[in-house]
């Protein structure tokens, strides 16, 4: 297999768990998102929609870091306003994306300050659009392009994003129903959360990255299951379709 | 009798705004990010000494935010994501951080929700997605009740009814008949029907059949317009597609000064604020300063190239 | 004067209502009240916008019994749709116009049933869509194109549109703050409300028609103020304006 | 892998909504009185033995509404104003004087706003402008409530969610991105939203490309579409513009039958129904049968005229 990158590895493990005839959408953070709906369209998922954030089903000739205007969306099969987004909030999706400046063992993402307090904050982060496809849409992917012992920390100073929140029964007793992050999919690792507790755990390491390296760059005792492997590295044909027909750039390999 | 234009220039849309502003200084701005947002109008009303300002903006905003901070004339932030995407704001950080203005913590379908009750013109409305997150302890604009049809704990968002509407769009006619020729209009149409008074920048005007012509493309109808203003290329260094394409070395190098002067150095940004927004004559001189006809071509060519 | 229909009539008389920058729609029957709209945008009222229906300032070539599809409304300013439609009719308009099966005394309307019970009727009506401009408007006018005593009667069989109900209290009481119907125009004549009882009240007669033929076409006993007289005809100007430019085909004249 | 396509043929269609309308009889119709009503779809189901439903639409009906009743198709009437404009609805107004079918008193706030409450995904919407009225005395849709924000007695339009929605347009492509030509597109986008099923005629199918060059018309995206059916003159008698406009002289003619039914002759009707609705094999049956091509012809020169 030929070399590949970081980001190449998320794309391709986001867009073989995307079903056909699902509804998603790629978030703000939408490079790899994006491009990961895009591939599963092509490979196993033609019946897959990109919606719910003002746009259907858009066919960009390359990749860009925003996929929220028109360099990205202006062709597409129909746009639509902030009015029908509040629709699609709470009618929900069957998938979402979510990355944030803290991550915590629990999947919940804060973007909103780190130190301090919410008016008083030591740094103060972008804030969020769209907080309820978190858990008005069936499942949910966390995707930093980063992955360090800040960014993944024991416990969020603020929680923005609602992933599992304290486990099982503060889920249910806040009425999250639907199974919120599934994965947490980042340059160096993929993770899931244990069933019984909704931890976060390791479930499988990208090529070039050892579990000690996983551990060392995360800023929690992170689970370790038996048997933890390396993540499938993409195919030639995942590796074949990102570069010559979605990332023709190489937005995902600067 | 003949019908009075609403095709005014900069100075007596700003007389308007600025009055209004003094009134209620709740100002919202259209667009998305880094795409058709009314920075020429942001750059006037900075340059007519606008203080005080309650910012609010479809739910993602980033450099026209940013400036506004920079120039010392808000003092809260209603809007849900403010970023440049590929960085953080680097005033409207600082300025938090410092405590120079208030960042409320939203979300989109309380700023939307609110936005949506004051066009509908009823005093609030429900929404039943919100739920875990810490934002709801800290929003200013929702409120929960009980569903009078279900039982349930909802979140009413209270009408948002900005004072002032800056948009951007690519046409109007001489009437304020706005034609949005782009692919995303975000929340534009919603703000117009939400607010008090609306300003809107156009890149050209059209004659009045290129309307009659072809109903359905006018996105904001002139009822809901005090006043057009011509501003080619009104919406730089942000996008007006499909014209012209974001300026990304500009506002990346206006985020290094603000940096710069997050860390100390005020210098560069002092000296962009007097070039860029203070300083500048007219559009035209704008224009010259940010690299005029040679710039805009290149971003003309690429958004034709999309 | 050259010969001029009631319908021609009846225009004129709205028209020389309605004021500049004023907005206005002319409701389901049309024909008339669209045809004055136009005639006042023509002489005196460049500014007056018509909204609030789903389309603004439409420039049809010639008049339709209906003003509601694109016949008559598919060259106009711009179309909305229904959602906007609701925000319209809560934020009201300067005027609006109704008309109905019955009138009554104080200006209700009811478009449902005469006789028997709303779902046991004798005579089943059409209904009627839009309730709240009568109210949320500035002020609305009753224009049907028949003046008989079956459709102007002591009191309506079902309040579909709220006149003035049974005069100044029962119209505070039920929170109604606008001016409510001003004028009846018919192809007979035109009736205003008393402002201290606001019962209706004869103001003028047209050409061709007598006092006394008016009260013997309304079915209560209309009050007669002293010195009613005629209704001012249609001028040349208006008159040339509405057969040249607005009405070419004589719809208003069949 | 191959996409699928969401074009079908008439009977694939009735097979999903008969389906559907099993499960539940709640029907909505798109256009507005005798515009852009979806005819063919309704004379499809009606063909099919439709029974015992409860029909909504836009706040504007006639015709279709009438031809329904006249098939003894409709158990309910959710709709304000039933009406063919210039007269009254013969089957309709006789159905509801001999209680046969039950016609709500409603009003245009009431439906619009419990269909935008389920486009929304929220149980009600908000509304402030019903008073008086007696029709509020016997709305089924609405209930009163405190506004939890001004303490004021409000309407709760409770969610409308039809469980099959017929629209008519005026183009589609082949994954069912819809879009509408004329200038008037009614709630046609709003029940799209609202709604659990919904199936689409269109008078032509474009390319895919046609649909990607201008995003922007589309009206309805193929997300809330489960069905297009390809019907040329599917609006017939109503009108579908800028294509034909609608068949004024059909529908007195048809209204002539009803009113004489009313009165006692329900030969004429029955035979109408028969060479209209059951009768023809096709949709190429049916229009040779109301004139064929001299009055399409005569109806796209209308159309054509404006």
């Amino acid at each position: 297999m030929s070399d590949f990158s970081p980001l190449e590895q998320m794309t391709v493990v986001m867009a073989r768990d995307l079903k056909d005839r699902e509804l998603g959408a790629a978030g703000a953070a939408a490079l790899v998102p994006m491009a990961a709906i895009a591939l599963a369209r092509e490979l196993h998922a033609p019946n897959l929609s990109i919606g719910g954030e003002m746009f259907f089903n858009p066919y960009p000739r390359r990749l860009y870091p925003s996929m929220l205007d028109d360099r990205a969306l202006g062709r597409c099969e129909g746009s639509e306003t902030f009015i029908e987004l509040f629709g699609h909030s709470h009618h929900g999706l069957d998938f979402f994306f979510h990355s944030g400046l803290q991550h915590d063992r629990f999947g919940n993402i804060n973007l909103h300050f780190v130190g301090g307090t919410l008016h008083e904050p030591k740094m103060r982060g972008p804030g969020a659009a769209n907080l309820s496809y978190c858990h008005t849409s069936t499942r949910f992917y966390i995707c930093p392009t980063v992955h360090n012992d800040r960014n993944f920390v024991e416990k969020v100073d603020f929680v923005t994003i609602p992933g599992h929140l304290e486990g099982p029964e503060s889920k249910r007793a806040a009425g999250l129903m639907n199974e919120g992050p599934r994965f947490v999919i980042t340059p160096r690792a993929v993770m899931d959360f244990d069933p019984d507790t909704l931890e976060m755990r390791l479930k499988s390491v990208h090529s070039g990255n050892s579990v000690q390296d996983v551990l060392d760059h995360t800023g929690f005792a992170l689970n370790v299951p038996e048997g933890v492997g390396q993540t499938p590295p993409p195919s030639e044909d995942e590796l074949g379709l990102l570069r010559n027909k979605i990332d023709p750039t190489g937005e995902l390999r600067h | 009798m003949q019908r009075d234009p609403k095709l005014v220039d900069l100075d007596e849309a700003m007389a308007l705004a600025v009055g209004a502003l003094r009134d209620r200084p709740d100002l919202c701005l259209g667009g998305l990010f880094k795409q058709s947002r009314p920075v020429a109008l942001v750059r006037a009303v900075l340059a007519a000494g606008a203080k005080g300002l309650n910012l609010y903006s479809s739910p993602g905003a980033g450099y026209d935010v940013d400036l506004m901070i920079a120039a010392d004339a808000v003092d809260a932030v209603f809007i849900p994501g403010v970023t440049l995407e590929n960085r953080l704001c680097p005033n409207f950080r600082a300025a938090v951080e410092s405590q120079r203005i208030t960042a409320h913590a939203l979300d989109a379908l309380s700023v939307v929700g609110g936005l949506m009750a004051s066009a509908n013109g009823v005093p609030f409305q429900p929404i039943a997605a919100l739920k875990a997150s810490d934002v709801l302890k800290h929003n200013p604009l929702i409120s929960e009740f009980e569903c009078p049809i279900t039982g349930d704990t909802l979140h009413a968002a209270r009408a948002v009814r900005p004072r002032v509407t800056f948009l951007h769009a690519q046409e109007a006619d001489r009437w304020g008949n706005i034609r949005h020729l782009s692919t995303m209009v975000y929340a534009d149409q919603l703000m117009a029907r939400a607010s008090d008074l609306v300003i809107v920048s156009v890149d050209r005007i059209v004659e009045d059949d290129v309307v009659l012509d072809d109903p359905r493309r006018v996105t904001i109808p002139s009822h809901y317009v005090d006043a057009v203003v011509h501003i080619p290329y009104g919406a730089h260094p942000t996008a007006s597609f499909p014209l012209y394409s974001m300026d990304e070395e500009h506002i990346d190098a206006y985020a290094d000064l603000g940096d710069a002067a997050r860390k100390g150095d005020g210098a560069g940004l002092t000296d962009y604020l007097a070039q860029h927004v203070t300083g500048p004559a007219d559009q035209q001189a704008y224009l010259d300063k940010i690299g005029g006809t040679k710039r805009l071509q290149d971003l003309e060519q690429e958004a034709a190239e999309l």
